[in-house]
């Protein structure tokens, strides 16, 4: 019996970054038809294999075979001529570009540009009404919602006739009900005979729509099941080589005074309206939640809050002490002085100097504390002591104080930035994605510091997109939508659904009530 | 061995700076010698060059440009065995010749050929660098035009305030083509390298020029009427030949020494008639004799003629 | 202050704009692609140079003109290799080249013509001529003689060297480039997000390359025209600026075509203004003709600040491009 | 982890770079049809082989050390200063004013002031453009560029029409008091043989001094630390409280005041009047020192005495060998640049690979880590 060869096939693919084997003897099969799922832990190696496959990197070894027959792909024309498409993790659109000149570059036909807008426009409009993708042709991408980028992004690679389709972690940003629309998509593009690779790290996608799922551990492919064979506590447990408990271990809240109170808080940045009049309150020893798509006004609130930025309305008030929010004469350390701890969203950028070395970072902000002080100068030698001692209580491997921020793994640049936060118990505590791009364990070892910080009697504000994480760590729930907040509840009393209802703005009588 | 320092503008400016560099070659061809140059690049590097040029061993040292003094003031105490030269300038020391032309004479003449070769009243002047010298050449150019033709005007422009206005043929050109739309008929330029872009505006637009210190006359035959010559290849070659022992002291060249002058060869000979010949060398005559006195405008900073 | 004056300095202030007009469309290639380059005095620079040397060598402008292209474009090469290929920053391969061009000019002038770094006079077919447009009268004393109308076509639209109409047929053919071709599509995506082009299939570093490569030729001919048209030859350091008020004018013109045109005229009419006098009289100030000679670098400063709108530079416009992870 | 030893990076590649740039420019000497050697050896010894030379090399450094610090720490908060040139043009403005204006009865207190001017001459000339960064985010290498012609024209300005001394015709100051003069190298290292003639000068210490003071300021105290921050990072800074205006405005005032202080060596010290050009492309030479000596100052020192050495033994070049000018140095200089600066990846890359492959060879040498 002869069977079709496979879609896809990679043979002992390698590759190294540097000292880095991000991809290490892989091979792989996808069958034509099919939707593959590729699961692991960050820095697995997923994009990196995608990206091979896709002609973004070359591979130090291995071979691809496309419909059975080798195809070297040596860069990215070879891999569209291939009839790959790929819809990467960050989208890879020219914002201020229409929607039409972003389909066609790169697949005009001809030098002069009119009639491949043309053909584009014609072609768009087929292939919006055969696969609901509704775009307008004319509209500039950066006005597009992150939605509808994504569909324009799937629209360039039908556009190119792409029969072999890679999404890289397509849901991250995506409210539940639009992953749910690119879901309904895609199996549409299944009956269509085309070959579909997703990356997610969300395991019920795999189960939901996947035919076949495939996990990597450190560069390598420990593993392709069916999926209708396997299930999630399984995958996790290959992902990771252990039993994982997702749960968050924690005692009910005893919340006490108010600690932060804001109220009617409006943030304009970029001459957009972020914030558009939030008000809240955080008790001691309680854990307020924000959930949300990211872009809704989270981002600004903590940056707000942190001093980061000032805002253009409202109040603010520790322990019913006013805050200058209008940050003429606040500035994030007046804010950490007055006791407020802040983990940043982005460790990389705002959380940490990547070239300084994890001493110099360990001072980051409180660098003006007498005690990293003598005189004029700064004292190096409290400094690095003081990072050997918090290095040693948080767990930072290596604990080598001299070794610069970038060289650390991302659990690890993590745990730097929530060591100089939390340690010095910080009445109220903004922490932004604690666990973003962090790998099991760690988020087992951050978990475990937020809730002992809160048995401390501290208030925390915790953002995150990821709704487990919050509906795991949170006392109360609050969801913003579009600069506000779209209402407040209980962990104990919702669900993912009615979460994911409120992210997107809609506002049901079974969610009307609570509001 | 004799050395020489040309100033900003360079050696080969066809004007002051390159009638010095005709002296200096003259000087090497007749004796076979050699002599070291520094060209300057910038004013700041005046000091140096004469400090480096004395501590080789050079004597005398001649320096091209008035621009030269004050470093020469502080450079020639400390080289009292060395002889040095100015040109242009006045350095009161033991060990300084200084060399100063009798311009505003030399430009009275031209001036004269000016006035007679123009059919119309207006004529025009393009100084380099706004300084009394270059005024002295304006004013007499001035008062020769005002001698041949009473109702003349004469429009006058300087280019720059800087060393940078002796290399600035660009702005000579377009000084020289708004004078020509004011009417001029004839250009003076007294501007070093920037002249070139004076007498270059002019052959274009058809009218005639004067050239300075070098005899520029070949450069646009037929349209370069004469040149206003001032023989600093002379002051050099006799600092040459002379050697260190030349006389130091300051020294004037005027007409009667052949130091100032006008030029006529096969590039003007068809520009210049018989009559205004005539009438420029018994101006020479009388000007030698005493009988006319052309006013030095660094006298006392004032001139009798007024310009535009 | 009389028409025929007025038109002069209008005149003048078309033949000083053309240098900066071809290195302002440079830099708009360049820049467009996601490359600053701070390098365009110096390519200007050495273009004059190699231009004015080799038309005097060989007594052919033309021949001087291919030279400066070849000159520039090495220059743009060069910056290419520093800030494509091997990722450098962009202004400091810019700074780097623009000191290379200085010295070597002045270096090689010295060792080819002994005259202090510059080049022997041109004369002759050495020079661009002006070209007289039919019916044009060419000498002031003649366009005097005519009417207005006549005095602005004798003056003012006829006379100039055939490279002043190149430059200005440029801007159009930009501008068609730009916004109607392919090659253009691509050129404004590179210089927003090179990710998106790479993506797509296309070589971000050859579309780099081809910009850059485009700068040089635009700014050879910028040289070329300074040192064989505008000029009769080389002279040390004669490009003046020119490529920084080109990157000026660039700014002001939001990196369009048809706006350089307008900034470039501005430019190049204080620069007409400041040759044409010395200390200008207004009322009672006297305005010293150094204020003049620096006008154009204090607007600069006075476009950079913002005053006349912001100007949002392409996106990824300075930035090496690397694969990100 | 890294991919190479810090070592490497900080000596190893600049290094190689100069290596490569100088090989470039003998490769220029050999192709102008000059004897590179021969060159070489004129430099060398016109810059080392007198107390003559010395005089010089030292006296060049001195500047260079000043305008190179000044890009240093500019660069420190990822400023691109190359106003050097403009601002020490203004520094030496101030100390003109302040020189000719007072009786000064000693040469030290002379020099307090002339510090204090010309410093703040020439910060006042980076305000400015760091105003316009830090505010309007206007890129300061266009507007510092910009000064530099502008303060250029001012300088003519007040030469020309306030300070030229009454019937002179060159556009420079007069001569200062004899009592503000400062000590040469023939007054306190005449025991070394410097003569009368070399203009090293009592600057050279101070030079040395503001080394000392800028290695504090950005390694040592909390202004430093600020400055690195935010040149990492800014968003990291406006995280940590560090305004990035302030930072900015701060940093560029000390910039612009070191290169301002360059003027009290060559006006103070040297020409002892205020004269036209006299900062001669020192400002720029203050880049390729930055980048050569990787912005720390003990770099700067070298950097700026080799650079010192190329000036000197350029101005012997072009008295020994008139076929090479004196703009050779200009072509070293921006190679120098060009190699340090942009091409630095170009050496980087190899030398990665290099060590890369050096350090599998010694893990595979080592024993196998046991298994998870
Ligand atoms: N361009 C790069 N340069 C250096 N190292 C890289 C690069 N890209 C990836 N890596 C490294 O390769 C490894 C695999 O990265 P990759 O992005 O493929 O992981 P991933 O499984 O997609 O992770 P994530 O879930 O975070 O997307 C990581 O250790 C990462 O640090
Ligand atoms: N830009 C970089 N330069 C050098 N090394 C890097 C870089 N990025 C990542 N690495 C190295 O790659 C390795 C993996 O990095 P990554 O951040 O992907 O770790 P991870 O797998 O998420 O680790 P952890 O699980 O501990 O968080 C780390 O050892 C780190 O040192
Ligand atoms: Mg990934
Ligand atoms: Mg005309």
């Amino acid at each position: 019996m002869t069977t079709a060869a496979p879609a896809i096939e990679l043979k002992g693919i390698s590759k190294a970054f540097g000292p880095v084997q991000a991809n290490r003897d892989i091979s792989m099969s996808v069958a034509r038809g099919t939707i593959h799922g590729i699961v692991g832990e960050n820095g697995a190696g997923k994009s990196t294999l995608m990206s091979i496959l896709y002609g973004f990197y070359k591979a130090d070894r291995g071979e691809i075979f496309i419909n059975g027959k080798p195809t070297p792909i040596p860069d990215s024309q070879a891999a569209i001529r291939a009839g790959i498409g790929m819809v990467h993790q960050h989208f890879k659109l020219v914002e201020n570009f229409t929607v039409v000149e972003n389909v066609i570059l790169g697949a005009e036909d001809g030098a002069l540009l009119r009639p491949s807008i043309a053909k584009a426009r014609r072609l768009l409009t087929e292939l919006s009404q055969e696969y609901g993708l509704k775009v307008d042709p004319d509209a500039v991408v950066e006005e597009l919602s992150v939605g509808h980028q994504q569909r324009v992004e799937i629209l360039k690679q039908l556009y190119r006739h792409a029969d072999i389709l890679i999404l890289d972690e397509p849901t991250g940003v995506l409210t539940p009900s639009e992953a749910d629309q690119l879901f309904r998509i895609l199996e549409r593009l299944k009956t269509e005979g085309k070959t579909i690779i997703l990356i997610t790290h969300k395991l019920r996608e795999i189960m939901e729509i996947t035919d076949t799922v495939s996990v990597m551990r450190r560069g390598e492919m420990t593993n392709t099941v069916k999926t209708s064979q396997t299930s999630p506590s399984e995958l996790a447990e290959m992902m990771v080589g252990r039993k994982v408990l997702l749960q968050v271990d924690k005692t009910p809240a005893k919340p006490g005074d108010v600690v932060l109170r804001v109220e009617d808080l409006h943030v304009r940045r970029g001459g957009v309206d972020r914030i558009k009049g939030v008000s809240f309150q955080i008790r001691r020893g309680e854990i307020l939640g924000i959930a949300g798509v990211a872009g809704n006004g989270q981002t600004e609130l903590l940056e707000v809050l942190g001093g980061m930025i000032a805002a253009t309305g409202g109040a603010v008030t520790l322990f019913n002490e006013p805050i200058d929010i209008t940050g003429k004469h606040s500035n994030a350390q007046t804010r950490r002085a007055r006791g407020i701890g802040h983990v940043p969203e982005d460790r990389q950028d705002e959380g940490l100097i990547m070239a300084f070395e994890a001493w110099e970072n360990v001072a980051f902000g409180y660098h003006k504390d007498p005690k990293y002080n003598s005189g004029p100068l700064m004292n190096h030698a409290a400094i690095k002591a003081d990072c050997a001692d918090k290095m040693d209580r948080y767990d930072v491997r290596p604990p080598n104080p001299r070794l610069p921020a970038r060289n650390f793994s991302g659990g690890n640049q993590q745990k730097i930035v929530v060591a100089r936060e939390m340690d010095r118990a910080p009445d109220l505590l903004l922490i932004g994605q604690p666990t973003r791009g962090v790998d099991i364990g760690a988020i087992e070892f951050i978990h475990k510091q937020i809730i002992a910080l809160r048995d401390q009697g501290k208030a925390i504000l915790l953002v995150s997109v990821e709704l487990d994480e919050i509906m795991g760590l949170s006392d109360r729930i609050a969801v913003m939508f579009d600069g506000r907040i779209m209402g407040e509840r209980l962990p104990s009393e919702t669900d993912q659904n009615e979460l994911g209802l409120l992210m997107a703005g809609v506002v049901t009588d079974s969610t009307r009530g609570a509001a | 061995d004799p050395a020489i320092i040309f100033d900003l503008g360079g050696k080969f400016d066809r004007s002051f700076n390159e009638s010095a560099f005709n002296g200096a070659q003259r000087w090497a061809e007749e004796t076979g010698g050699s002599y070291r140059e520094i060209e300057l690049q910038s004013d700041a590097q005046r000091e140096q060059s004469m400090r480096r040029l004395a501590e080789a061993g050079a004597n005398p040292v001649v320096m091209a440009g008035f621009l030269q003094e004050s470093a020469l003031a502080v450079v020639a105490p400390d080289y009292p065995d060395t002889t040095f030269v100015i040109i242009d300038g006045v350095v009161d020391q033991p060990n300084v010749r200084s060399v100063v032309f009798a311009e505003h004479e030399g430009s009275y003449l031209v001036g004269m050929l000016a006035a007679m070769a123009a059919e119309s009243d207006t004529v025009s002047f393009v100084g380099g660098m706004d300084i009394p010298l270059i005024s002295r050449f304006a004013c007499g150019y001035a008062q020769g035009v005002v001698a041949v033709n009473p109702d003349a005007i004469v429009i006058a422009n300087m280019t720059g305030t800087t060393g940078a206005a002796w290399n600035d043929p660009v702005r000579g050109g377009e000084l020289t083509r708004g004078q020509i739309g004011q009417g001029s008929e004839v250009v003076f330029a007294a501007a070093g390298g920037t002249g070139l872009g004076v007498l270059q505006a002019a052959a274009d637009e058809g009218i005639l020029s004067i050239g300075v210190d070098s005899n520029q006359n070949y450069l646009h035959p037929g349209s370069v009427l004469t040149s206003m010559i001032k023989r600093v290849d002379v002051a050099v070659y006799d600092a040459f030949t002379t050697g260190p022992e030349v006389e130091t002291g300051l020294h004037v060249f005027g007409l009667a020494e052949e130091g100032v002058g006008y030029a006529i060869d096969e590039f003007n000979a068809d520009l210049i008639t018989e009559e205004m010949q005539a009438a420029v060398d018994a101006a020479r005559e009388a000007i030698i004799a005493g009988e006319i006195v052309v006013h030095n405008f660094t006298d006392d900073g004032t001139c009798p003629v007024q310009m535009q | 202050m009389d028409f025929l004056t007025i038109l002069q300095i209008l005149d003048s202030t078309v033949r000083l704009a053309t240098p900066l007009l071809l290195a302002c469309l440079a830099g708009l290639y360049s820049e467009r692609a996601g490359v600053f380059d701070i390098g365009l005095e110096g390519k200007i620079l050495a273009a004059a140079f190699f231009s004015a040397a080799v038309a005097f060598t060989s007594g052919s402008v033309w021949l001087g003109l291919l030279a400066g292209i070849a000159a520039s474009m090495a220059l743009a090469a060069l910056h290419g290799v520093a800030s494509i290929t091997f990722r450098g920053n962009q202004l400091i391969s810019g700074v780097a080249i623009n000191f290379l061009a200085a010295g070597l000019t002045v270096v090689i002038a010295q060792t080819w013509f002994l005259q202090g770094g510059r080049t022997p006079q041109l004369s002759g077919a050495a020079r661009f001529e002006n070209i007289v447009l039919p019916g044009a009268a060419s000498r002031i004393r003649d366009i005097a003689q005519q009417g207005p109308l006549g005095q602005i076509y004798s003056e003012l639209i006829s006379g100039h060297s055939i490279i002043v109409y190149v430059a200005l047929a440029i801007v159009p053919l930009t501008w068609w480039v730009l916004y109607r071709t392919r090659f253009g599509l691509r050129l404004r995506a590179v210089g927003e997000n090179p990710a998106a082009v790479d993506t797509a299939g296309v070589s971000v570093v050859g579309l780099r390359f081809a910009a850059v490569l485009i700068a040089g030729v635009l700014c050879g001919i910028a040289g070329a025209y300074l040192a064989t048209a505008l000029n009769a030859g080389f002279v040390k350091d004669m490009s003046a600026g020119r490529g920084f008020i080109a990157l000026a004018a660039l700014i002001f013109a939001k990196w369009r075509p048809w706006y350089a045109l307008s900034a470039c005229l501005l430019f190049g009419f204080f620069d007409a203004v400041g040759n044409r006098y010395q200390n200008i009289q207004l009322g009672e100030i006297i305005v010293p003709v150094q204020f003049m000679q620096a006008l154009p670098y204090i607007l600069v400063v006075i476009v950079l600040a913002g005053l006349v709108g912001k100007a949002i530079p392409p996106r990824a416009g300075g930035e090496p491009y690397v694969k990100e992870r | 982890m890294d991919k190479m030893p810090k070592w490497a990076d900080v000596i190893l590649i600049p290094v190689i770079s100069v290596v490569l740039a100088l090989l470039v420019s003998g490769l220029v000497v050999a192709i102008i049809g000059e004897s590179p050697i021969r060159a070489m050896q004129v430099m060398v010894r016109g810059a080392f082989g007198s107390a003559y030379g010395w005089g010089y090399t030292l006296y060049y450094a001195t500047n260079f050390i000043f305008t190179g610090l000044a890009v240093a720490v500019a660069f420190h908060a990822r400023l691109f200063n190359i106003g050097g040139e403009g601002q020490a043009a203004i520094g030496g403005l101030g100390v003109a004013i302040i020189l000719l204006n007072v009786a000064w009865p000693h040469w030290t207190i002379a020099l307090v002031a002339a510090i204090c001017f010309s410093a703040l001459f020439g910060a006042a000339w980076a305000a400015i453009p760091a105003y316009l960064q830090a505010k309007r985010g206007s890129h300061i290498v266009i507007t510092t560029i910009m000064f530099n012609y502008i303060a250029s024209a001012l300088l003519v300005y007040v030469l020309v029409n306030v300070f030229r001394v009454e019937g002179s015709m060159s556009p420079e100051t007069a001569r200062f008091a004899e009592a503000t003069n400062l000590p040469t190298a023939s007054d306190f290292a005449g025991f070394l043989g410097f003569g009368t003639s070399a203009p090293l000068n009592f600057s050279f210490f101070i030079a040395l001094l503001a080394c000392v003071g800028v290695w504090l300021l950005i390694w040592r105290t909390r202004l430093g630390y600020e400055i690195r921050s935010f040149g990492h990072s800014d968003t990291a800074a406006v995280y940590a409280g560090i305004n990035p205006v302030k930072i900015t405005m701060i940093t560029m005032l000390i910039s612009g005041g070191l290169a301002g202080m360059m003027a009290i060596n060559v006006v103070m010290g040297e020409a002892e009047r205020l004269v036209l050009d006299f900062v001669e492309g020192a400002g720029f030479v203050g880049i390729a020192v930055a980048l050569m000596g990787r912005s720390h100052p003990v770099g700067v020192v070298l950097a700026a005495l080799l650079f010192g050495a190329l000036y000197q033994g350029g101005a012997e070049l072009q008295f020994e060998m008139p076929a090479i000018s004196r703009e050779m140095v200009v072509v070293i200089q921006a190679l120098v640049i060009l190699f340090t600066g942009a091409l630095d990846n170009m050496v980087r890359m190899p030398m990665q690979a290099v060590f890369l492959g050096l350090r599998r060879r010694r893990e595979a040498a080592a024993p196998r880590t046991p298994a998870e």
